[in-house]
This record gives structure tokens, C-alpha cells and sequence, in this order.
């Protein structure tokens, strides 16, 4: 069943069943609790192991980051069973959030030899 | 003619307007923090080499108390299931186990706040120390006796400070320096004031660094501060509702809840990436 | 030729190897909107004449059939693609990302902006710039030399808007940096505009071919002198600035840069 | 009475209005007018109080504009007060001190675009046509509307105020640019900048509340029958403004917040490392980056922009369509090309940065996807060109008024395209040519746009008339003024005139080029002379609420939207009965049909 029937009726006229189905996402937000709690003991200790790449770092933390991230908007928010109305607002804001940090990022990094004055002391 | 769709969803998008807005808030502090996030990455990578000397990188980091900012990730994580618990209660019609999950929430709220303002202080009272012979040294500062520090933020020295308040000494508890040759003494060394370069607590304007860590923790802590204060009021003086308008109440509840599903969010990729990157 | 067109605007003459590209360009493109502007306005004159209400009673519910219109924006966007692909980014490419090699001989000269005036720094006979460090970095030094640095001793430094020269048809490439806020290096002749931002250097180059005094622009807010930041340079010929150059770097041993 | 609508709301018109408002218990002066949630009052609260900081914009020009024509003379009639009230060290003797110039600059552009045109455009008329035109009874957030109004008002009260405190108002430009913002009063904590980022603050915490509004009333509180392609466009364009304002102002807030730390607590995000300032390091710790700002702030600037021209096009299409009596040619076409401005100006910032040094693979990006935007901007011109064939041209002040809004706008828009081109934008960057591009969008465009506007709607929201005559003579003057004040600006632009020089450009062009410093002196006259026509408008806006002829219809200009299909003025609900649409927006001259316009709520 899809949580639209959450939203769409409030629990005032949909005694026995609707009880029934969140009674049965219980067990799930738990679950997704004990998860999140393992992924930041994960993160901790990954970032201590030392790689030799601070790429490789970088990635794994985020990695793990984004799973969590993950099981938090499609579990306790809902975003698994969501209505396209806010799937498309999200998409073009995830698009947009990628267009500013990428584009920045790709702008400050094309420019051809500049220099950083500080750098110009040659000892 | 009234509002509609405050409690029943509208049949063609399935959605109260109450979600339809708070989830558009939601992408508006999505870019919000995405602009912070992507400043944090910007700085970083543009970052100079070696204006933070005390510990040769070109940006400062394992500077922050990772044991503490975990068990900080696991109280957010912890409001965030309590929180969703106290909505799925309402949904089920238990009104008093919704009060003690929401109660819950709001407690961890505070603890998050209260631990927060204990690692602010823990900073303000940590200090750079450069000299003129180029050693650097971090630690603890004592002038005059005194340790100055994040509850008294007039208190805190630097060297203009210093210079001009004219103090000739201070005393420097420096921390043991790892990959230095071992374990530094916790005695208190004595500087000459004319000996130094730079002297100044691990405070914004200390370094990119903290600018940007405390500037985005600031925010997010704000965050947590108007999320918990909304969330008590549902809990106390809002919950009147529950018995005139029920539905309505389960979606004030649902929204709020979103909400904080998004600043536990935001926590999760701040925590790696100020902590332990 | 499009200069010349352009001219009738008041656009001073082009004096750089370069300009004459982005002239053609910037022709170009004014081209296409003076034939979609008169075009549209004829059109709008003549609508809006045929089309009142005293002569036109009963309005036509479908109005214009047919697909003139994609046309026209088709047509529009191939002339624009035209114009990126066929000027703009191969003119940036050269006149901006491409910089001379040192077979073609450049001069290179370091700008340094401050509020509210001009500084150049030449490498001087010896062809090396003095050590640099922005702690060095004064209103007197603005280009930071280590005054104890002996390849700084003969470097060449003109200072607070005083003019200096560079030889005409041999590439140049200024450096351009700034010391405080942001400025805006902007040759209107030799049609370069570059952004001075702190914190970096950014070489710019062009090629000078008319002799000539020019003045320097500053073409970004940078408080209040803004309007007054006005820097010179003269465009000479290589023996003149040759002999410029000798006895200015004699005069720079006297340069203390502190 | 003639009845034109057929719904039961229509056929009590005005009276029905009276009896409506008469079943509401009557509200306080302070509920009603100061604290109410009532989506037209708040509209109205927008609309007059953008109209009138749009006249303090235009009182700043002015000074700056003698300034300009006449460098270092007293100001006439105002050069006394600016001294007694800003000081000697602004005015001394009447004369605009440079400091002066430059606070006045960066507050003209601010006060231009952030508390006139953007709250009239989209506070005022967004707020007070859109529910009506969708058949909803009010915004889906009424009191977040009001809180909106409240942070928009006491952001203007901020910026106003930063005039007085101890060195005035922001001098950086309006577009703040770091270091200079952060340095200009290095050492004053609370100075004008840091008012100005308050400022912002509580700005863009408005428009992020209205577009939240906005969004969800345009999603959830259309009435029945009112499908997406029914929307009349002016909605539409309400709606991509809105997702405009939502995304791209908070990477701005976070900017500013930055900013403000950087200018309280000193920190350095966007100050380098070395800085000397006035021949003595900046004692900050620097490894910031002045160029993240322009990127933050460009992100939210260059969709800023189309925020400010897409309502008026919005009004604009209403006014043709009712004007020429037909359907706007190619809605649809009209309607994608709106959605697909709205995406692509998230990725065009940077064209306004070509010069801070770009590599050629990004700025090809930038420009590519400038020139891509400049096509649908095209398709909506031409559309609404086209919509004038075949039609039956009315021409009262609001359809002068719009009529006029599409040349001026084609001049405005096809001078961004040599800005545009990375190449041709290295000689015309930061000069007036770019000053003429965006005045003529902004001035004889919006403006036009939203002047269409207030002599369309004034009738519904006030029950009278404008006066015509007087509009006639309030558009032909402005038409020809706002010509002669923006089009020199090209000419000086090609002669290499800089944008903010505060001696008018006297430093370089007093020997070489004195006719561009008479061009200064023509365009500051032609500016005064814009200034005196507003005055007709004025007295008629005022005037006509107690004299002005009275509407004896609901729908007077014989339009086809539901916003005409209300009692006059709209009750609190607005519609007696929930409306419902059968048809789209703009069914004119239908063959067939009895009367030339067919409106939405009339059934088959
Ligand atoms: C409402 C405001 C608005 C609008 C709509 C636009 C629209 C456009 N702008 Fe403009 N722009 C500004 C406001 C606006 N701009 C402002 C305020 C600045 C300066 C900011 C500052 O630095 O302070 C600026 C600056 C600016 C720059 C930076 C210049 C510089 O600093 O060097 C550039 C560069 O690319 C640019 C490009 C464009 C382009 C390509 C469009 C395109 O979208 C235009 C598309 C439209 C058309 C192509 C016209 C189509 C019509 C027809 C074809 C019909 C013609 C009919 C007749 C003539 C009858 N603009
Ligand atoms: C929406 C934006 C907007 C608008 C509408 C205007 C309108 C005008 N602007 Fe402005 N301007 C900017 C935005 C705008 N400007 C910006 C962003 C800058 C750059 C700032 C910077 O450098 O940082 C700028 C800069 C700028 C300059 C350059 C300054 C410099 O670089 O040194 C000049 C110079 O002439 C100028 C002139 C004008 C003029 C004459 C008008 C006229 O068109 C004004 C017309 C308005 C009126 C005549 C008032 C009408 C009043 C009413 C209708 C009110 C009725 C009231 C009631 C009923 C209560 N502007
Ligand atoms: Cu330097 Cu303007
Ligand atoms: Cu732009």
C-alpha cells in the first residue's frame, strides 16, 4: 500500500485499516534507526583507518553519508512513497543544487594560468 | 468560501497544502545549504598552503572532538525515529504516547544544543600560538590567570590585544603533537609577547576553517533551536487541536516532523565533513 | 570594416593585433539586431495600424496561420550559433586563453592595482622579476619586492599612474593582480578588459600596432576614487622604448622598493 | 447594468459586493488594513508601498544624475536638505561628495530591484490577480502571506534606515562585491553594509515565504476545471517566478550570511590572503575567495532578472489578449518557453563574470547557454507579436502601455545578446552600454508592464477608473522620455563610458570626447522631464479613487478570466460560489459565439 492513504485520510475516518498499515511501518523506523546508528559508527571508523588516497577518503564517508541520508527522506520522510508533485519540485532542486556547486567549482578551476599571487615568492 | 485542502488531501495531487509548502521549503534549504556545503568544498580545495602552520596543512582538520560529535549524530538520529514514532502515534490514536515520543524529541533537541555550546567553548578556549623563530604550537592560554573563553568571548586575547593591553608574558599549555617526536609535556611554557607572530583561540576569524565550521553549525544549530520550539509547541499549548480538528493536527504534526527529518539530514553530511575529513 | 561601422557610435579606433576580430564581431552581431528590430518594428507598425479597432471591427479568432514564426527562430538561433561558434569562442581562445610563447618575444609586465592608481613592474635587463611575497607589500611596494633581493635591483617599476611605454607590433602580457579590492584593467584601444582580483595574478596579452598615448581604465567600483583611477601608457617605437627601458632601470637601482 | 457574465456572482455585481462584505463582521482598522490575511489587501499593501520606493529610487537617480550632468555643482532644491540630513562629509554645501554618489548608486539598484519593482511586480500584483484568476478564495497560507508583507516592510525600513547610521548606506554597488564591502568600512562593525545584509536577509526571508505561497496556492487551490493549460499566462508566469525566487535567492542568503560574518566577526571567506589596504596589511586571516561571492551572488542575480520581466510579461499577454479582442497566439508555446527560462537561467550566471578571468571551455559553456535562453525570450516576443494579427486593437492607456512594453523589451533583450558573446562583451563589460541593456528590460519594460497593469486592474480593485486622458498623456510622455534617458546610454557605452563613475566620466573624456559628457547633460534633463510625467499618474492614482469614473460592471474591459467573473472590488473569499472553468483562458471573438468573448466559468 502507498502512504498516500496516510495524507489522504486523516486517521478520523480511517480507523482499523490505516492503524493497521502504520502499525506495520513500525517495525521499519526502528530498523532504519539501528541502521543510521551502525552507518555513523561505520563513518567514524572508516575515517580512521587511514587510505592511502584522500579521494578514496572523501568518497567513502560521503558514500556512506548519502545511504543514510538515503534511508532518512525514504523512510522516516517518506520520499519512498511520495506524490510526483514533490518528486518533480525535488528534481529540479537537486539539479539545481548540482548546477551551483558543480559549475563554481568547473568556473574557478578553468582559469588559464592564473596565478595565486602568494606563490610568486620562489625562495 | 473557505481555504481548502488545510486537512483532506486534493484528489488530482493527492497532497494537503501543508506538505505541498513544506516541502517546498525544504528545496529552498536545500539550496541553502547546498550554497554553505558548496563554499565549504570552494574554500577548501582553493585553500592556501600552510597559512595554518601549527599543524603544516594548508586546512586545519581533526581539530574537532570526534567522540562527542558522534554521540551528537546518534541524539539527532535518535529525535529523528522518536519523532516519526510520535506522528505513527497520533495515526494510530494514542495520543499520550505521541506526548512521550514528542517529549523525547524535544529532550534530545536540547541535549543536542546544550553538547553543541559545550565543543564551542571547548574552541574558544584552544588556542594557535606562532612565533617569530616560526615553531607553532597549539594549546591553552593563560593570562593573568585566567583562561578566557567562549562564555566570556570579550575576554579573549590575540596579539593586537596583547600589545596593547600590555602584557609582556602569557603561559601556553601546549597539546602533545602527534607525529612530532612524542608526546610534549602538559607544563605550562612562558612566552614573551614580542616573541610571537600569531596568537589568537580557534575562533572564526582565526581561519577559513572556523569560519566555515562555525558559521554552518551556528545555522543548523538555529535550526534545531526553531524546529524544537515549533515541535513543543504542537506538544503543549498547539495540542488543543487534536480533539477540534484531529486530521489537521496529524498533518501539523507529519510537517513538523519532515522538518526535522531535514536538519538530522543536514547533520549527517556536516558531520563527516567537518569532523572527519 | 566593421570598425568603421562601428565608428559611427563613437567607438575609438582599434590599436591592438586582436581588436579588429572583436570588432568584427561585435559588428556582426549589432548586424542581427538592427535586421530583427527593424524588421519586428515595421511589423509591429503595420499591425497595430491595419489591426485598430476602428479598422478592424471583428477580430479574427485564429489570426496567423502556418509557421512563419518557427521559422524566424529557427532562424535566429542558427545566425547566434553561427556567431559562438564562428567568432566568440574561437576569439576567446586566442585573445584570451592562448598566450604568446617565448619565440614570439614578449614583453611581460606585472599590473598591480590599488585605490586608486596604476602600478607596472618590468623584469628589468636581467629578465628576472625580485623575489615577491605579498608581506613585502606596501603602498610604496606595491609589487611586494624583497627590497635585500639583488634580481630585484634592476627591475623597472612605474608607480602611481605615472605612464609607462611598451614597444609597438611585439606581443605583451601584463599580469594583472590588485592589492586591495577589485579593479578592472580595461585598454579601451587595444580591447582588453580584465578583472584585477587580490589574492591572484591573471595574465592578459595583446599585441599594440598603433602608436599612440592611451589611458588605462579602471571599469569596476572600487570606492571612492573609482572615477579618478585613470593610468597611462604610450605606445612607442622599439628604439625609443629601448632606450626607456636602459635608463629607467638604471633610475630602478634607485627604486628601494620599501 | 449591462450583465456580461453569466455566473450568479456576475449578476449581483457591485451590489452583490456590498452584501458580501456586509455578512463579514466588521473588522478594526488595524485587522483590516495593517495586520490583515486577506490576499488583495496584502496586494494592495505591496503595490503602494513599492510604488512609492520606486519614486525614492527614482529621487536617488536623480541626484545621481545631476551629479553626473553637472559634476561638483550643488544640487538644486535638494543639495541643502542632503546636507542637513547625511552630513557634511556626504554633501557638503549641497554637492554630492563621492561616498555619497556611490551609496546612492548601490541603494538605486538595490531599492530598484528589490523593494519596487520585485514587490510590485510579484508582491502586488501576484498576490491580488492570481488567487482570482484561479478561482481560489485566498493564498494557501494566509498568515505567511502577511508575514511576508511584514518582512518586506521592515526590510525597507533597515535599508531606509542605513542612510543615517555613522557613514551611511552601502556604497559597494548593488551588487556588493567583496573586497570592497568588507573593507570600504573596514574596522565599523555596524555600517552600511552591514545594514544592507540585514537587509537582505529579511528580504529574501519575503520572497521565500511568498514563493512557498505562491507555489502551493498555484498547485493546490485551482478550482474546478482549471487544468494547467487553462491557466491564463499570466499565472504561469507567477508560478516560474516563484520557483525562481525559491531556488535561487537562498544561495544569496547563504552569501550573505557569510558576508556579514565577514564584515562582524572578521572572519575571511571572501578576503585573499595578503590584502593591503591603504598601504597597510588587513589584519584578517585571509585564504577566502572574492570570487565565490560574485558566483553566489550571480546565481541568484542573473534568475533575479527574469524575475523581474516575467510577471510584467505575464501582464503584458493579459492586457493583448483583452485588448486585441483574439486568443494569444501559440499559449502552449508561450507557456513551455516560460518554463524553460525559468530552468535555464540557473545556468547562465556567469556571463556576468566573463571578465574575472575564464578559461575558454567555461565561459563557452556560459555563453552557450545564454544565447540558448535569448530563444525562448524570442518565442514569447514573437507570440505575442503575432497576436496582434488579425485583431481589433483597442487602445486605452493599459494597451498603450503594453503594446509599447514589446519594443522597448526587444531593445532591452537584443542588447544582451553582444553582451552575451564572451568576445564582444570584453569591450562593452561595466560600461553604459550594459547600464542601456538592462534599463531599457527594466524601465520601459517592466515598468510599462506593471503601468499596464495598475490602469487594468485599478477598476476591479477599487471599483473607479483611471482617468484616460491623463494616462494618455502620463504613457506618451514616459514612452518618449524613457527613450531619450536609456538609448544615449548606447552611445556612451561604444565610447568606452565606465558604469559608476562619479564625475560622470569627466577624468577621461574632458579632453578627448566632450559630446560624451553632453550626452550626460541630455540624459539628465530627459530624466527630470520622466520624472514630471509620473506626476499626472500620481495625482490620477490618488485622485480617482474619490472622482474617478465608477465601474458599472464586474467585468469592464469585457474580459474572459475568472478575476473579472468577482463581485467589485472582491470580498474577503472572493467568489460568492466556487467558480468553475469549462474552457481556456482566453476565448475571444469565438465564430459563433454572441458576444466577442466567451469567459471561462461560462457554461457550455
Ligand atoms: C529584467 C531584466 C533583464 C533581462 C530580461 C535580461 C536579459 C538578458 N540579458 Fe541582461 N542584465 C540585466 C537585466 C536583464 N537582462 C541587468 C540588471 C544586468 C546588469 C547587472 C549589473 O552588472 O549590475 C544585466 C547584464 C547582462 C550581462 C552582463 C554584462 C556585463 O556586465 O558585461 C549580460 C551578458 O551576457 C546580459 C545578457 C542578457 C541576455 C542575453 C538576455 C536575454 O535574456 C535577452 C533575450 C531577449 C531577446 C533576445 C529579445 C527578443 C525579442 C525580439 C527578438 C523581438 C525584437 C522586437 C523588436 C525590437 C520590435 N545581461
Ligand atoms: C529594476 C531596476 C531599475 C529601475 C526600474 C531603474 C530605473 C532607472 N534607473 Fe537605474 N539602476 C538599476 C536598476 C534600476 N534602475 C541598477 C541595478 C543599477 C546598477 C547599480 C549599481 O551600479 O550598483 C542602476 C544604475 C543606474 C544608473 C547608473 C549609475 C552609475 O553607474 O553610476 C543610472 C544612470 O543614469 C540609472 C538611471 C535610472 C533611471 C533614470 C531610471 C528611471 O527609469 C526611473 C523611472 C522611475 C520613475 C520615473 C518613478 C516613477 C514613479 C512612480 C510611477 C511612482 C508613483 C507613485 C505612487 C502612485 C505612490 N540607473
Ligand atoms: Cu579601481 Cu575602479
Ligand atoms: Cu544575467
Amino acid at each position: 500500500m502507498s502512504d498516500s492513504s496516510h495524507s489522504a485520510h486523516g486517521p478520523a475516518d480511517t480507523q482499523g485499516h490505516d492503524d493497521h498499515d502504520v502499525a506495520s511501518h513500525l517495525k521499519t523506523y526502528w530498523a532504519v534507526f539501528a541502521a543510521l546508528l551502525v552507518g555513523t559508527v561505520l563513518t567514524v571508523l572508516m575515517a580512521k583507518v587511514q587510505f592511502n588516497s584522500v579521494a578514496l577518503t572523501v568518497c567513502i564517508a560521503l558514500f556512506i553519508a548519502s545511504v543514510k541520508a538515503f534511508l532518512v527522506a525514504g523512510f522516516f520522510m517518506h520520499l519512498l512513497s511520495e506524490k510526483k508533485t514533490i518528486y518533480a519540485v525535488m528534481a529540479v532542486t537537486v539539479i539545481f543544487f548540482f548546477a551551483l556547486g558543480g559549475l563554481t567549482l568547473w568556473a574557478m578551476h578553468d582559469m588559464p594560468q592564473k596565478t595565486e599571487t602568494k606563490t610568486l615568492y620562489v625562495p | 468560501m473557505e481555504i481548502p485542502y488545510t486537512d483532506k488531501a486534493r484528489p488530482d495531487t493527492g497532497l494537503y497544502n501543508a506538505k505541498v509548502g513544506l516541502w517546498l521549503f525544504l528545496a529552498s534549504e536545500i539550496m541553502l545549504f547546498g550554497a554553505l556545503f558548496s563554499s565549504y568544498i570552494m574554500l577548501r580545495v582553493g585553500a592556501d598552503e600552510g597559512v595554518w602552520p601549527a599543524v603544516k596543512l594548508a586546512w586545519p582538520h581533526h581539530l574537532l572532538n570526534v567522540p562527542i560529535g558522534t554521540f551528537n549524530t546518534a541524539v539527532l538520529i535518535t529525535s529523528s525515529v522518536t519523532v516519526v514514532m510520535a506522528w505513527a502515534s497520533l495515526k494510530m490514536n494514542n495520543f499520550k504516547r505521541f506526548r512521550m515520543f514528542m517529549v523525547i524529541t524535544i529532550l534530545c533537541a536540547f541535549a543536542f544544543l546544550g553538547i553543541k555550546s559545550y565543543e564551542y567553548n571547548e574552541k574558544f578556549t584552544h588556542y594557535e600560538l606562532r612565533l617569530k623563530d616560526g615553531k607553532a604550537l597549539t594549546g591553552h592560554l593563560e593570562v593573568n590567570g585566567k583562561h578566557p573563553g567562549f562564555w566570556s568571548p570579550s575576554d579573549l586575547w590575540n596579539l593586537p590585544r596583547l600589545t596593547s593591553s600590555n602584557v609582556t608574558e602569557v603561559k601556553f599549555v601546549a597539546d602533545p603533537m602527534e607525529g612530532h617526536g612524542g608526546h610534549a609535556s602538559h607544563e605550562a611554557l612562558t612566552v614573551k609577547v614580542d616573541e610571537i607572530s600569531h596568537l589568537d583561540a580557534f575562533i572564526p576569524r582565526n581561519h577559513t576553517f572556523f569560519a566555515i565550521y562555525f558559521t554552518i553549525t551556528a545555522l543548523h544549530g538555529l535550526h534545531v533551536l526553531g524546529g524544537a520550539l515549533v515541535l513543543a509547541y504542537f506538544t503543549f499549548p498547539g495540542a488543543g487541536m487534536w480533539k477540534t480538528n484531529p486530521e489537521q493536527f496529524t498533518n501539523r504534526i507529519e510537517v513538523g516532523g519532515l522538518f526535522w527529518h531535514f536538519v538530522d539530514l543536514v547533520w549527517i553530511f556536516l558531520f563527516p565533513v567537518v569532523y572527519l575529513l | 570594416m566593421m570598425t568603421k561601422l562601428l565608428q559611427i557610435f563613437g567607438m575609438p579606433d582599434v590599436a591592438s593585433a586582436h581588436g579588429a576580430g572583436l570588432d568584427d564581431l561585435l559588428g556582426y552581431v549589432h548586424l542581427l539586431m538592427l535586421l530583427l528590430f527593424v524588421g519586428w518594428l515595421a511589423y509591429f507598425f503595420v499591425a497595430i495600424a491595419k489591426f485598430r479597432q476602428s479598422a478592424n471591427g471583428k477580430a479574427d479568432y485564429l489570426g496567423v496561420k502556418g509557421h512563419m514564426s518557427s521559422y524566424l527562430e529557427i532562424g535566429v538561433a542558427l545566425v547566434e550559433g553561427v556567431l559562438l561558434i564562428g567568432f566568440a569562442i574561437p576569439l576567446w581562445a586566442r585573445a584570451v586563453d592562448r598566450l604568446p610563447t617565448a619565440a614570439e618575444n614578449p614583453v611581460e609586465i606585472q599590473v598591480m592595482a590599488m585605490q586608486f592608481s596604476w602600478n607596472a613592474h618590468f623584469a628589468g635587463p636581467d629578465g628576472k622579476w625580485g623575489l615577491q611575497d605579498t608581506r613585502f607589500a606596501s603602498s610604496g611596494n606595491p609589487f611586494g619586492v624583497d627590497p635585500n633581493n639583488a634580481e630585484g635591483k634592476d627591475d623597472v617599476a612605474t608607480l602611481s599612474n605615472e605612464e609607462f611605454l611598451l614597444p609597438v607590433n611585439r606581443p605583451v602580457i601584463a599580469k594583472v593582480s590588485s592589492m586591495d579590492v577589485i579593479h578592472c584593467f580595461k585598454l579601451l584601444e587595444m580591447r582588453v578588459t580584465q578583472d584585477c582580483v587580490p589574492g591572484m595574478s591573471i595574465p592578459v596579452h595583446f599585441t599594440p600596432t598603433k602608436l599612440g598615448k592611451y589611458s588605462i581604465t579602471c571599469a569596476q567600483l572600487c570606492g571612492n576614487g573609482h572615477s579618478k583611477m585613470r593610468g597611462y601608457f604610450r605606445v612607442v617605437a622599439k628604439d625609443e622604448f629601448d632606450k626607456w627601458y636602459a635608463e629607467k632601470s638604471k633610475a630602478g637601482a634607485g627604486t628601494s622598493f620599501e | 447594468m449591462a450583465q456580461t457574465t453569466t455566473s450568479k456572482s456576475g449578476a449581483h455585481g457591485v451590489h452583490a459586493a456590498h452584501e458580501a462584505h456586509h455578512d463579514h463582521h466588521e473588522l478594526g482598522f488595524m485587522s483590516k488594513y495593517i495586520f490583515s490575511s486577506d490576499h488583495k489587501v496584502i496586494g494592495i499593501q505591496y503595490g503602494i508601498t513599492a510604488l512609492i520606493f520606486l519614486l525614492f529610487g527614482f529621487f536617488l537617480v536623480g541626484c545621481m544624475r545631476w551629479q553626473l550632468a553637472y559634476p561638483g555643482r550643488a544640487i538644486p532644491l535638494l543639495g541643502g536638505l542632503l546636507e542637513t540630513f547625511l552630513g557634511k562629509d556626504m554633501a557638503a554645501g549641497g554637492i554630492m561628495q563621492g561616498d555619497l554618489y556611490n551609496a546612492f548608486g548601490a541603494m538605486h539598484g538595490t531599492i530598484m530591484v528589490f523593494l519596487a519593482i520585485v514587490p510590485l511586480a510579484f508582491g502586488a500584483f501576484g498576490n491580488f490577480v492570481t488567487p482570482l484568476q484561479i478561482g481560489a478564495p485566498d493564498m494557501a497560507f494566509p498568515r505567511l502571506n502577511m508575514a511576508s508583507y511584514h518582512f518586506y516592510f521592515f526590510g525597507g525600513v533597515v535599508m531606509l534606515a542605513s542612510f543615517f547610521i555613522p557613514g551611511g548606506a552601502a556604497r559597494s554597488g548593488w551588487t556588493s562585491y567583496s573586497p570592497l564591502a568588507t573593507t570600504a568600512q573596514f574596522g565599523q562593525a555596524f555600517n552600511g553594509q552591514t545594514a544592507w545584509l540585514i537587509g537582505m536577509v529579511l528580504l529574501i526571508t519575503s520572497s521565500l515565504l511568498g514563493a512557498v505561497n505562491f507555489i502551493t496556492t498555484i498547485i493546490q487551490l485551482r478550482t474546478k476545471g482549471m487544468s494547467w493549460m487553462r491557466m491564463p499566462f499570466f499565472v504561469w508566469a507567477q508560478f516560474v517566478t516563484a520557483f525562481l525566487l525559491l531556488l535561487a535567492f537562498p544561495p544569496l542568503e547563504a552569501a550573505g550570511i557569510l558576508q556579514l560574518m565577514d564584515n562582524v566577526f572578521h572572519t575571511s571567506f571572501f578576503l585573499p590572503t595578503g590584502l593591503v589596504v591603504n598601504g597597510a596589511q588587513l589584519p584578517v586571516s585571509g585564504g577566502g575567495s572574492p570570487l565565490l561571492w560574485q558566483h553566489l551572488f550571480w546565481f541568484l542575480g542573473h534568475p533575479e532578472v527574469y524575475v523581474l520581466i516575467l510577471p510584467a510579461m505575464g501582464i503584458v499577454s493579459e492586457v493583448i489578449a483583452n485588448n486585441t479582442r483574439k486568443p494569444l497566439w501559440g499559449y502552449k508555446s508561450m507557456v513551455y518557453s516560460s518554463i524553460c527560462i525559468g530552468f535555464l537561467s540557473f545556468i547562465v550566471w556567469a556571463h556576468h563574470m566573463y571578465l574575472t578571468g575564464m578559461g575558454t571551455k567555461i565561459s563557452t559553456f556560459f555563453q552557450t547557454t545564454t544565447m540558448m535562453i535569448s530563444i525562448p525570450s524570442v518565442t514569447i516576443l514573437t507570440a505575442l507579436f503575432i497576436s496582434l494579427w488579425g485583431g481589433s486593437i483597442r487602445f486605452n492607456t493599459a494597451s498603450l502601455f503594453a503594446l509599447a512594453f514589446l519594443p522597448m523589451f526587444g531593445i532591452g533583450g537584443l542588447t544582451g545578446l553582444p553582451l552575451g558573446f564572451n568576445a564582444s562583451d570584453i569591450y562593452l563589460h561595466d560600461s553604459y552600454y550594459v547600464i542601456g541593456h538592462f534599463h531599457y528590460v527594466v524601465a520601459p519594460g517592466t515598468i510599462f508592464g506593471l503601468l499596464a497593469g495598475i490602469y487594468f486592474w485599478y477598476p476591479k480593485a477599487t471599483g473607479r477608473f483611471l482617468n484616460e486622458t491623463l494616462g494618455k498623456i502620463h504613457f506618451w510622455g514616459s514612452l518618449v522620455c524613457m527613450n531619450l534617458v536609456f538609448a544615449p546610454m548606447f552611445i556612451q557605452g561604444f565610447k568606452g563610458m565606465s558604469r559608476r563613475l562619479y564625475d560622470g566620466g569627466a577624468t577621461y573624456f574632458l579632453e578627448t570626447d566632450p559630446t560624451a559628457l553632453k550626452l550626460n547633460i541630455y540624459i539628465t534633463h530627459s530624466a527630470i522631464a520622466l520624472g514630471v510625467f509620473q506626476l499626472p499618474f500620481i495625482w490620477n492614482f490618488f485622485a480617482s479613487l474619490f472622482v474617478g469614473r465608477k465601474v458599472t460592471n464586474d467585468n469592464p474591459w469585457d474580459a474572459t478570466t475568472l478575476d473579472w467573473a468577482t463581485p467589485t472590488p472582491p470580498p474577503h473569499g472572493n467568489f460568492l460560489r466556487e467558480p468553475v472553468v469549462y474552457r481556456g483562458p482566453y476565448e475571444y471573438s469565438v465564430p459563433g459565439a454572441a458576444k466577442d468573448f466567451t469567459p471561462q466559468n461560462q457554461p457550455t
